[in-house]
């Protein structure tokens, strides 16, 4: 078993849906957990809860556009024995409903596991006011939530296989695209720890979600084009942060770039900066939104648009290293 | 305490209540919403904190559902089966720690911790503090959609179980109220029954004068509830309803509102219908002539024997 | 374009429609909504993106709003006695942009751009963008309470302007949609206008199947409004609606409400009442088909002029 | 003219509450600035809004409880050029209508100024569902806004009148309780300078708040009982945060401990730690609640179950120079 598949073309990687996986999986765990209850806000469709919602009409909740009414209603399904996920786009998750959330979830501490769709700007041609590029930072800040960004299908379809099995409320960040499958078909996810799916000694790139297939390809063209080595962490786990494995790559490498589909503030960026302060001060360079909204686009057109496309990366990275700092 | 009839208007569905509630033993329950009464302005007054205007209008609410309606059990409190309450007025706290008290959920012991450091009794009830309430509340408008979630769920287990959730009026200016209002009726939800204590005042006055919430029935009569309108400090009427509820929502596959008259502050003469004592812990001249209202002796009596 | 007279029970108010539409050119108005019904499928099928459903549906009112109901002027955006349109329903933007492109207020140059990576014709209207659109919208349920803020605005400041605003149905199951409902004749505002595109369809399917809405009309009434009830497909009845709502505003110290039903998609005939067709852009043999739908000889006729 | 009060006893400060002084500018400034409109959601005799209301019944809203369409009715209000200011608890403010203010307020970028009291642990005995310990999180990723938080009641006071005059979406956050008033009487505001308030070589004391005057406190005592000098820099401005008055300050100290009224995670201390690794990485130690829940209790009582209350500091700080990172 290894970590990044060996199959793998980085150039051209076999592409898959998260939330089809995502989907699939529900309505396959569904047969066995009884006790699974699907919730949606009028997006099932689109979040694919559809698929379990066919096996399981009984066990699904179509809440209208109501996100917050959905996630306290979810919450009382916990408060009740049952495991609730929820589903919708990520900024209604964790935006609209950020109170609810908070207050009837989190600080109950009941067993919601919310995993939302279409975060970040690859969303693409809905814009700005769908894209949620402040989820990561809404949700860490939250006593008692943990949050999780599968990079791809395969560790989402891991990534909630777990979390039925842990309780307690968490935010699993999915994506809409159709994208890269890094991992091998039988990877095992070790919880709450990131995986180093490169080896190098230059720098360490911490990528979460997307941006980690991004960060390999870029890391696979400095090597080849420039003889930089970067090392890259795909940080699925963000809260609890796997501070160990961030550390030890800091201490070989000496700086860091952080690459999220999200606000350069206090998401990804924010939690390596707060994690390499408290234990081995260097030099990060953060890249996401720069304080900027997103807006309408094709995902590959706005990665470009935003500097988080393969090559910007890169580009970002071979300065960081030649800056010397 | 009153007694009296409540005003024939105000029971728009009083055909639809059981004549016969001559079982309730109502000077029982009275007595018990006045030692309660006590209690609560015991621990606000202790903590100099606390909602005395809003614990004092509920009070006998919660005194017959957990007296009288639900099925509830102190020494189970995993009890699948056992009937739900959620106070979604979650500053409605001291009121339903006094009834929590009463019913040996929470031992007396507990009671002059109210709203201090590392007590199980803060200033919104808390799940993970104290059994009986199953989910935190305090953040207004939420306990509803919560209610609702757990009526669902319930449901799902083949469960008898029955859950109640009270609501303020101020509260129903929440938007998620509506959601939630909304999603009952189409869950066909008949095992939740909510109550709204319909006080006329919130935090800044009176809530016809800051967004006026009309005839709250008549709104959740339009979003698919059955409704019934009671004085919610006349304690047959609230038993009524209660069973009325039930079988309403039975025969129409629909979760039923009960609108509650009630008074804010009731009970203590000088706090009945003030705003100002929304939020406002008395000082000992004020505590002691709620007491007064409250009759002193049997306080008195009950501090005596329990030395 | 129906112009048969809608079913006698929609109309529930139909006597509170003045009877003098005459000088409405309904030819007129139905020969533009036509256009502006190509223009967004267009818009659409270039971007491969874009919510065809919900623009079909209301294009109908927006051409009547922008063309008879309201005073605007392109070029001044920044009169400041303008009227006011916030489309809380963001994703009819197509919709938006088509009626804004006709009346001069995005160039005929910008239509191809929609959704693509700096435009000014964003996925949902954005108020740095585009001249008109004064509020970003997109998620849902946000509108309403901006228009109730615009029309407190406008009032201070002794404007004669009006405000308009167009929710979706399925958008009314957002609580907030329900607050500003309840503010809105809360601080009896008579210079706002609200409508409501009735068409039964959100993204999962019929809106009664998932969270029923019933009557909404009673529910706006309920909560304190005039509710009108029209074809929104039927040019004299919008503007009649329209010019009633003011005056009826203006008699009840209230805001007015127009339901209208609406039918997603309206025009393309395999569109119609399609919830599949809420979100997802025709491929090249559908855009032919929908032309065909739509009268396609007007189309080219018009992009001959073009050139 | 200083910073800091020439006749300040740190030991006895006179005090102040924030909020007080919040209603009493606005109602004097609603005297002579006509566009100026106030909305509040059913707590405007403890936000103090209603000083203003008192005196400009027609330009007040009572929006009752329903602190999302109070967002958004005041965004309508800004877009037909009215100025208005909105209250409310923090929690409700920036976690209620998160999304409200994210994208009616934020994304039309509209002169809207929240100016929310009651934030942090200082709220005291309503408890953890009215405690806002995320605010500063929520608030700081959204682009388009400007994240201020006044020390004193007299900082207050020149924060509302500066603001007045600059246009778009800003978050002033106040707190319930009568606080020492630090500043000067003739206190003269520096836009986007955070002010270093003690000078000081040992390390730096990042407050914010409530919490500046607890800094003070623990600065002196780490003076006066073991020599230690803090300097100690009073973050007003946390976005645009004030990167040159940090890195000047950390360039010298070496070290920064951060202090605030909040989680731990995404605000001051996130801030901060985002800053030092852009610019000037140094060992970071972050004070807040360490990812818990607040609770109900005495604002006293709570500073010292959440190590917020000048000993704590001062113990913290002993330790952090003491260690020598
Ligand atoms: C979301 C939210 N907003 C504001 C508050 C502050 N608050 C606490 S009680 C209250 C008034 C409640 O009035 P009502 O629901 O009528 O209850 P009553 O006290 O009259 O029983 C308010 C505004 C809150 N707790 N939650
Ligand atoms: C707060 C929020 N939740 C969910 C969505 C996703 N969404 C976009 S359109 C739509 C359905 C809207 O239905 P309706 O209001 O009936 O409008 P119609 O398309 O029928 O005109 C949904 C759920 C959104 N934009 N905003
Ligand atoms: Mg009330
Ligand atoms: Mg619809």
């Amino acid at each position: 078993m290894g970590l990044l598949s060996p199959a793998i073309d980085l150039e051209a990687p076999k592409k898959e849906a998260l939330r089809n996986r995502f989907g699939d999986t529900l309505a396959e765990l569904g047969a066995t957990e009884t006790d699974l209850v699907v919730l949606d806000a009028d997006l099932a469709c689109s979040t694919q809860t559809k698929r379990f919602a066919d096996k399981f009409p009984d066990r699904f909740f179509n809440q209208g556009i109501s996100e917050a009414d959905m996630m306290c209603t979810a919450a009382g399904l916990a408060a009740v024995g049952k495991k609730p996920y929820v589903s919708t786009f990520a900024l209604f998750a964790a935006g609209r409903a950020w109170d609810q959330v908070r207050n009837t979830i989190c600080y109950s501490n009941l067993n919601v596991k919310i995993v939302p769709t279409h975060s970040g700007i690859s969303l693409g041609e809905d814009g700005a006011s769908h894209q949620s590029i402040e989820d990561l930072a809404l949700m860490r800040t939250i006593p008692n939530m943990t949050v999780i960004v599968p990079a791809d299908a395969v560790e989402t379809d891991r990534i909630i296989r777990w979390s039925l099995q842990v309780p307690g409320p968490m935010y699993i960040r999915l994506v809409r695209t159709n994208h890269a499958v890094i991992h091998p078909d039988d990877f095992e996810l070790e919880p709450y720890k990131n995986q180093v799916l490169r080896q190098g000694s230059d720098l360490t790139i911490c990528a979460t979600g997307e941006m980690t297939y991004h960060a390999l390809l870029a890391a696979k063209h400095l090597s080849e084009r420039d003889g930089i080595e970067a090392e890259v962490i795909n940080c699925t786990f963000i809260k609890p942060f796997d501070t160990d494995t961030l550390i030890k790559s800091a201490q070989k490498t000496g700086r860091v770039l952080t690459v999220e589909s999200h606000q350069f503030i206090g998401g990804l960026g924010g939690a390596v900066c707060e994690e390499l302060c408290a234990h081995h001060p260097v030099p990060v360079k953060r890249l996401g939104t720069q304080d900027r909204f997103g807006q309408s686009g094709k995902p590959d057109d706005l990665f470009k648009e935003y500097g988080l496309d393969p090559d910007s990366i890169y580009a970002e990275a071979k300065a960081f290293v030649a800056s010397g700092r | 305490m009153t007694e009296s009839a409540p005003p024939a208007d105000l029971i728009k569905n009083a055909k639809a209540l059981p004549a016969d509630t001559t079982t309730v033993d109502v000077d029982a329950l009275s007595e018990l919403s006045r030692k309660l009464r006590i209690d609560i302005l015991d621990m606000i007054f202790t903590a100099q904190s606390g909602h005395p205007g809003t614990s004092l209008s509920c009070i006998d609410l919660l005194v017959c559902l957990f007296g009288e309606l639900m099925q509830h059990d102190a020494k189970r409190p995993d009890w699948a089966d056992r009937d739900r309450f959620v106070l979604s007025k979650g500053h409605g706290a001291p009121a339903l720690y006094a009834i929590l008290m009463h019913h040996g959920y929470i031992g007396w012991e507990e009671k002059p911790t109210l709203r201090q450091v590392n007590s199980n009794l803060q200033g919104h009830p808390a799940s993970k503090y104290v059994d009986g309430v199953d989910i935190s509340t305090g953040s207004l408008g939420q306990g509803l959609s919560a209610a609702v979630g757990m009526a669902l769920g319930l449901r799902l287990n083949n469960s008898p179980a029955h859950v109640y959730c009270l609501i303020g009026d101020g509260e129903s200016q929440e938007g998620q109220i509506w959601e939630a209002a909304l999603s009952a009726p189409a869950h066909k939800l008949t095992n939740l029954t909510a109550l709204c204590d319909r006080n006329s005042l919130q935090i800044d006055g009176n809530t016809e004068a800051i967004k006026p919430l009309g005839d709250i029935g008549a709104k959740f009569e339009a979003f698919g509830w059955n409704v019934l309108r009671i004085d919610g400090h006349d304690f047959r009427q609230i038993i009524a309803a209660g069973h009325r509820a039930k079988a309403w929502s039975q025969e129409t596959d629909k979760p039923t509102m009960i609108v509650c008259q009630c008074t804010k502050g009731k009970g203590v003469s000088f706090m009945e219908n003030e705003a100002g004592w929304h939020g406002k812990a008395p000082n000992a001249e004020q505590y002691e002539a709620a007491l007064a209202d409250l009759q002193p002796d049997v306080y008195y009596q009950r501090l005596k024997e329990a030395n």
